[in-house]
């Protein structure tokens, strides 16, 4: 074997470990050298508010990915939880939000028993509440976008914590704690068990069943944390179009981040990069004034060329 | 073409429905040969195309269901579908009301195109079939017979000169597009850019999808990489709303160092625009109800009806936006 | 030549697997392919077959360079293959598993009528009776293994390769695969033979090539080598170092105590359990012996909670158990998955996490596993049971058979149970590694754990048992103990009234 | 009890447990039928057949493609797109009307299945990618969305979508035509018993010599082609190229496969299930319509809550025979 082949596999699989962050420096390299106004706080700023949402949403994703599923009704949870906190905002804003997590806990407690205790496939079970979900929220919120004036509820949505606005830093603390969650409590190692090996998981008397439906319960907590910082950024609760293909937008931070669709593995870090990728990507497209189609497109080979490299190679 | 100032005179709730004009040759029943049916012993569907979870939709399906209580149609007389915004379903929706025995037909199109099987088959049962909101390309007075709601190329149009005014005449324009394919967003790009006046300059044209939080995001971006941006015309209220949050947010004075108009007529907009953080919003009027069962009762009666009927579209800007609050929807 | 492989060398990430490895295979000959776990047999057969392609070095197919860029290739070409593992769709019906890719067909389409009548004669030919419409999976890994050996021996070849097909067969069926190889040796086909049993190897086998660490230590004639010279090629040590060892690696019984530590009673599951009661002491290996789908899996799996039971109960020091296997772990009970790969491994998890996998809740306070806890345990174990890693990180897949089980024994004993269930503990592991695992089993019995063997090798469970439960059609039909506890008893017991 | 009755018991139980989803058919149609006066109608029933059509040639590819273990995500894009060429190839007649749509699409299914069978993507983000691609493009030849082709009302294209044959749609046939010999494929040639052995375990059916990689490609093209067909056929029917259809479509043709008893980990499945699956989702919009009154956002909900009873009551008539 000549050493130059040998450096190309090298190089395939450092790419295969880093191509996210590669990717990432490669666009905001791109980006500063041919976006006008690039290089300032205020679009850094943008950027990460604007991502903090989905990544949020990911994370939870990424866990439920790790134990080879898959959770499809983020979007309508998100719609749920921001649904819920006009309705309980009299109460103040605590109450409010309380109440909006709990609707999350409650609809991931719901996938989760659908996909561990009845054995239903975790497409089918979260695509039942992504159809219905949607739906419940607008009942509940009677088909109505309301705005929201309560000045400490909005201050999630455009305060600062030390010049880090609100979202940001819920998004980079439950990137840390996820990340803790994974790799340092038994928790965590029993997620990626599970799926990495289930039937195992199961003679090895790990709590599969309860796992599972924590998995899904965390991941919808965290679509309803997204939902209601949605909601305080927009300054109104909207549940007809909050969080809408927010699906896809998560799984594909999840997948190219770095994460397997077919479980066993999560890759945090990476997560939260792919989910800035996406949006600088958007942004990109956005600032360089691409017509949509164009956009679409270029996304759509983005996407490939990233899964492309960070796949698990095999080898034959 | 003749022009009418027919109907919604005394019916309409708001003052802003009450004037329309109307354009085109008259389409009579003895024409077409349909049946005298009248409103009021009639069995009327109607097929609304998105969910009501928008305040025009809700507007929409509201003024159809408040008139036809009003001229005392039973209220299982009045059959209603949701096409949530499947055009297959709208289709199917339109023939189940006709198997349903509907004998009178208001459609709010969720596109121009695609609905003519639908209309063949009510066609096919002499039903006639008025399309509201949106225009469909079939033939006038034979696929349909009229068409009730504004002109996009127009709204467009109007805003622009609205732009124009506030603006004085020049400036960086950021355009808001709806979503993408969709024929309302096409023409009120048209009718906006073909009118706008010469120092007006577009820099970008992005779409915020008719979606309060994409305007929000777009915008925030738009006002990064553009940040000599002067003005933004949004396709719809929604979408401007988004814009002044997103303008706040990055220290900007909406309404005054950028100019914001917008198309709907939804109450919030109007409320900014009275605030002074808008300047101006072009009505798109969703209060058919009355011109439409009109339309239906002058049809049964025998009159000619013009193959369109354009409802006049009010206009909300810093001087009347006050008083006129309660006309928004 | 039919068959000839030239200086092969095949890497995967890190491992050199093969290393400048040559290997010849004579027509009509059966050619035992031997080596330790690891050694490089099922590599060297898959780089044969165009499951992978060689670093280097090439493959001579009648004397010709072939490159088979998939196995449909070599298939084409007349080599047929039985891979280690089954490898068969488990969804689809026994039929369908057969012919594969070569379906009878009638105008064109897939004609099912034949498909099912050739099937079923053609396992009839293997002893097997079977609904041939039943999907695969229902039927027990033996039938499988024959199912997947009459699929590679129906196909027109003139190679057929055998990657431990043995391993989970019981002996009535062992002979028939003997007399399989037979008929395939008289119509001049050319056999490679892989398998850690060495009775089997000097029955049929002609020729033998030893590898050891990747590299061909040795090719010639079987008859010329003992016994002794063959595993100590095997495993590089000397012939006098190995001398002293017998069969297994067993030793004499062991001190029980008196109060049995586990006790089944009355377990049934509809037709697979009726009525099975065992108990074992402390200290005492207790065995299940019993043919094929006999319910000795069943058994094991009952009593560790892993199958639903419709009565029966399980005592653990005189109190009940808890439900599923999280209660049975509680009690001290923990079970040895037949099946190490669906049922065993985590693949992705490293060698540490697999280890410490059951163990975790009791290595962490307030859900926070502690590292340094992990290490220790760890590193005693891969120590004490001398398994084969180039560190604790190492990815658990990489290793190979042997080691993983001592992994997976590791990993239930560093939850220091009372009472250890091993369902084919030293299934497709080679001599060396299975001598170390029985010792091992010997050592926890005597330090008082108390064990269930369960083993389709009679003298496995002969020398290591002190008491034989024989099952059959999911009840105990004997139990066999001092002076009876002979290979004769047992077969006679499995025989008893036959119908 | 004897082998023989188990076995006889066990077939009954396996055959009612793959048919979950007819029996909450006749139960939804049953209580149409005697609910609401107008649903046996044959104008409501021809109705039905119609709309099902579309999505049942959509559904018949995602049926081999989710039986290989797979999922196409780009269906309801394709499906668009297709519609769009078709009424733009109808300028020059029926066949570049057929054909450009179906080479197009058809190509994407290729693109989807390289993709998937020689790169070892997942093909959730595979198709997630061209289900973003496909619709950009549709865009982009339309420009932005902006112009809508129509298909000339002379067009003999149009025949194919608007004709009938005792009332039914040609598309009805079309997709009955399609169902059948999808059947056929799937059950009784080699490559469908190699799709099913792909969908049950890949590795071992590459071990066993079969084409794995050339099987993945083609229920992928496949995919594409069928769902390019079904957007013609649309474009036909409603004389246009509607660029606003097929928008979640994706969600639709998978529920229905998988309410049709096809395993989505692949390796199980039948044609006739999906079948059942999509005539289940037309019916229970159908009833939705039939009642009227219902809100628009309790008609989500109401389906939500179907889907959730119809898998849950499958998945419990499977489980039951397990502990036999
Ligand atoms: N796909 C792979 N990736 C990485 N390493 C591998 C792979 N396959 C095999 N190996 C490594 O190659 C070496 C040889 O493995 P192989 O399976 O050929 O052993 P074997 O002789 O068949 O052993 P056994 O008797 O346990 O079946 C082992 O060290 C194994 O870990
Ligand atoms: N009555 C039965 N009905 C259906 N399946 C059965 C029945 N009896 C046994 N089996 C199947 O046969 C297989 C073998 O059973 P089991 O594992 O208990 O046998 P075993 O004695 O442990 O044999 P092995 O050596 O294969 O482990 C199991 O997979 C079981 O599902
Ligand atoms: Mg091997
Ligand atoms: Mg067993």
């Amino acid at each position: 074997m000549t050493a130059l082949a040998l450096d190309r596999r090298r190089a395939a699989r450092w790419l295969q470990e880093y191509g996210v962050y590669v990717a990432v420096a490669a666009l905001l390299l791109f980006n500063v050298a041919f976006t006008a106004n690039f290089l300032s706080v205020g679009n850094f700023r943008t950027q990460l508010v604007q991502a903090a949402p989905v990544c949020i949403v990911a994370l939870g994703m990424a866990l439920v990915i790790g134990t080879e599923g898959v959770d499809l009704s983020v979007g309508a949870v998100m719609a749920l939880s921001a649904a819920l906190v006009p309705l309980y905002l009299g109460y103040g804003p605590l109450p409010a939000v309380a109440i909006a997590l709990a609707a999350g806990l409650l609809a991931g407690a719901f996938n989760g028993v659908l996909v561990a205790h009845l054995g239903i496939q975790p497409i089918v079970a979260t695509l039942a509440l992504l159809v219905g979900g949607r739906g419940l929220a607008l009942v509940i919120a009677d088909g109505q976008l309301v705005q929201v004036h309560d000045p400490t509820f909005l201050w999630l949505g455009t305060g600062d914590v030390l010049g880090v606005p609100v979202s940001v830093l819920a998004a980079g603390v439950f990137a840390a704690v996820v990340a803790l969650l994974v790799s340092r409590t038994t928790f965590g190692r029993q997620v990626v068990a599970i799926g990495g090996n289930r039937a195992a998981s199961t003679l090895a008397g790990l709590p599969v069943k309860r796992t599972l439906v924590g998995v899904y319960a965390i991941c919808a907590v965290l679509a309803a944390v997204a939902g209601v910082l949605s909601t305080a950024r927009l300054s109104a609760s909207d549940p007809a179009d909050v969080g809408l293909l927010m699906e896809l937008s998560a799984i594909t931070a999840v997948v190219v981040g770095g994460t397997p669709l077919t479980g066993g593995r999560v890759r945090v870090l990476g997560t939260v990069t792919g989910a800035l990728l996406m949006q600088l990507v958007a942004a990109t497209l956005i600032k360089h004034d691409l017509p949509y189609s164009s956009a679409q497109m270029a996304q759509a080979a983005i996407i490939v060329g990233a899964v492309y490299v960070a796949r698990e190679r095999s080898s034959r | 073409r003749e022009s009418q100032t027919a109907a919604g005179g005394s019916a309409g709730p708001a003052a802003s429905a009450a004037a329309t004009r109307s354009a085109g040759p008259g389409c009579s029943r003895e024409q077409l040969g349909y049946p005298r049916i009248d409103v009021k012993d009639a069995v009327i569907g109607f097929s609304q195309s998105e969910k009501e979870a928008n305040p025009f939709r809700t507007a929409e399906t509201a003024s159809i269901r408040d008139e036809a209580a009003k001229l005392g149609v039973p209220e299982d007389k009045l059959l209603v579908t949701n096409a949530q915004s499947d055009l297959n379903k709208q289709v199917g929706d339109i023939k189940s009301l006709l198997d349903r025995g509907a004998q009178l037909l208001v459609v709010a199109p969720l596109n121009s195109d695609g609905l003519q099987p639908a209309l063949d088959a009510a066609r096919a049962k002499k039903v006639p079939v008025i399309t509201i909101d949106r225009k469909v390309n079939s033939e006038p007075c034979a696929d349909y017979l009229t068409f009730i709601g504004s002109d996009f190329v127009e709204q467009g149009k109007r805003a622009a000169e609205a732009m124009a005014e506030v603006t004085g005449g020049a400036g960086k324009v950021a355009i808001l597009l709806g979503s993408s394919g969709n024929n309302v967003t096409t023409d009120r790009t048209k009718g906006f850019k073909d009118n706008l006046p010469a120092g007006l300059e577009v820099v970008a044209e992005q779409t915020g999808e008719f979606d309060r939080s994409k305007g929000q995001a777009v915008m925030e971006q738009l006002i990064q990489s553009n940040p000599d941006i002067t003005a933004v015309y949004a396709e719809n209220d929604e979408m401007g709303i988004g814009a002044v949050t997103a303008l706040r947010a990055a220290g900007r004075n909406p309404g005054q160092d950028v100019k914001i108009v917008s198309v709907d007529g939804t109450r919030n907009a109007v409320q900014l625009v009275a605030d002074g953080a808008y300047n101006a919003v072009i009505e798109s009027n969703p209060r058919f109800g009355p011109l439409a069962f009109q339309t239906l009762q002058d049809f049964a009666d025998g009159k000619a009806i013009p193959e369109t009927v354009i409802i006049s579209d009010d206009q909300y800007d810093g001087s009347n936006a006050a008083a006129k609050l309660g006309n928004a929807y | 030549m039919v068959l000839e492989v030239v200086d092969v060398t095949k890497e995967f990430t890190g491992v050199r697997a093969l290393d400048r490895v040559s290997f010849e295979l004579e027509p009509g000959e059966v050619h035992a392919l031997v080596g330790e776990n690891g050694a490089g047999k099922s590599t060297l057969i898959k780089v044969l077959t165009g499951v992978h392609r060689p670093t280097s070095g090439t493959v001579l197919h009648r004397g010709e360079a072939v490159e088979f860029a998939r196995p449909a290739d070599a298939q084409r070409a007349g080599i047929s293959t039985i891979y280690q593992e089954v490898n068969l769709v488990p969804l689809m019906s026994v039929a369908d598993n057969l012919f594969l890719g070569r379906e009878p067909r009638r105008r064109g389409l897939v004609d099912r009528k034949r498909a099912h009548a050739d099937a079923a004669e053609l396992l009839a030919g293997y002893g097997i009776r079977a609904d041939v419409r039943r999907p695969l999976g229902t039927l027990g890994v033996g039938a499988q293994q024959m199912v997947a050996l009459a699929r590679a021996v129906a196909a027109d070849a003139h190679v057929v390769i055998m990657d431990e097909p043995t391993s989970s067969l019981e002996p009535r069926e062992v002979e028939t695969l003997f007399s399989v190889v037979e008929r395939l040796h008289e119509r001049g086909i050319a056999i490679v033979y892989v398998s850690h049993r060495l009775d089997e190897l000097y029955r049929i086998c002609d020729r033998v090539t030893v590898l050891r660490d990747g590299r061909r230590v040795h090719t010639g004639p079987l008859a010329d080598l003992s016994r002794l010279e063959l595993v100590s090629m095997m495993l590089g040590r000397s012939v006098g170092d190995l001398r002293e060892h017998g069969a297994t690696a067993f030793g004499e019984d062991h001190q029980a105590g008196r109060e049995p530590v586990l006790e089944a009673r009355g377990l049934s599951s509809g037709q697979r359990l009726r009525d099975v009661s065992l108990s074992i002491r402390p200290g005492e290996v207790v065995g299940l012996a019993g043919l094929l789908g006999s319910g000795r899996s069943e058994t094991a799996r009952a009593i560790v909670g892993a199958l639903p039971l419709d009565s029966g109960t399980v005592l653990v020091g005189g109190v009940e158990v808890g439900s599923g296997v999280p209660g049975a772990m509680r009690a001290g009970v923990t079970m040895l998955a037949e099946d190490r790969k669906a049922e065993g491994i985590i693949p992705n998890l490293s060698v540490r996490e697999n280890i410490v996998l059951a163990a975790l809740p009791r290595l962490s306070r307030f859900g926070v596993v502690s590292r340094a806890r992990q290490d220790r345990i760890v590193n005693t174990f891969i120590e004490r049971l001398r398994i084969k890693v180039s560190g604790p990180e190492q990815k658990v897949a990489e290793l190979s058979g042997g080691n993983q089980q001592k992994v997976l024994l590791a990993r239930w004993l560093c939850t220091r149970p009372k009472v250890l269930l091993l369902d084919e503990p030293t299934r497709g592991i080679d001599v060396g590694a299975k001598a170390e695992v029985q010792a091992l089993v010997d050592e926890l019995a005597r330090e008082g754990l108390a064990v269930l063997l369960i083993s389709s090798e009679l003298e496995e469970l002969l020398d290591g048992a002190d008491r034989l439960l024989v099952l059959k059609d999911g009840a105990v039909v004997d139990e066999l103990a001092g002076d009876r506890l002979t290979r004769d008893d047992v077969l006679a017991a499995i025989a008893a009234d036959e119908s | 009890m004897t082998v023989e009755t188990r076995v006889r018991r066990a077939s009954w139980v396996s055959a009612l447990q793959r048919q979950g989803a007819a029996v909450a058919l006749v139960l939804v149609v049953v209580v149409a039928w005697i609910g609401f006066p107008r649903f046996g109608s044959p104008d409501n029933l021809r109705d039905i057949a119609l709309q099902s059509s579309f999505l049942a040639i959509i559904a018949l590819g995602m049926t081999f493609v989710i039986i290989t273990g797979g999922i196409d995500l780009s269906v309801g894009s394709v499906y668009a797109l297709g519609g769009v060429l078709a009424a733009y190839g109808s300028q020059w007649g029926f066949l570049a009307a057929l054909l450009l749509p179906l080479v197009v699409c058809g190509l994407i299914g290729l693109v989807n299945g390289l993709l998937v069978a020689r790169t070892g993507m997942a093909p959730f983000i595979v198709t997630l990618a061209t289900l973003l691609f496909a619709r950009g493009l549709l865009l982009a030849i339309t420009s932005e969305g902006a112009t809508t082709y129509r298909v000339d009302d002379g067009s003999p294209f149009l025949e194919l979508g608007r004709g009938t044959v005792l009332g039914f749609g040609y598309p009805v046939f079309v997709a009955l035509a399609l169902c059948a010999a999808g059947g056929v494929l799937l059950r009784r040639t080699a490559f469908g018993r190699s799709v099913f052995a792909v969908g049950g375990a890949e590795h071992s059916a590459l071990l066993m010599g079969l084409p794995v990689a050339r099987t993945k490609v083609l229920v992928y093209v496949m995919s594409g082609l069928l769902s390019g067909l079904a957007g013609a056929l649309t474009a036909s029917y409603l004389q246009s190229g509607v660029t606003v259809i097929g928008v979640g479509l994706e969600l639709d043709a998978i529920a229905a496969v998988v309410i049709g008893g096809t395993l989505l980990t692949g390796g199980m499945g039948t044609v006739l299930g999906t079948v059942i699956g999509v005539a289940l989702r037309t019916v229970i919009q159908n009833v939705i319509n039939q009642v009227g009154t219902l809100d628009s956002n309790y008609q989500s909900v109401v389906s939500g809550a179907f889907l959730l009873v119809v898998v849950v009551l499958q998945r419990s008539l499977a489980k039951s025979p397990d502990r036999r």
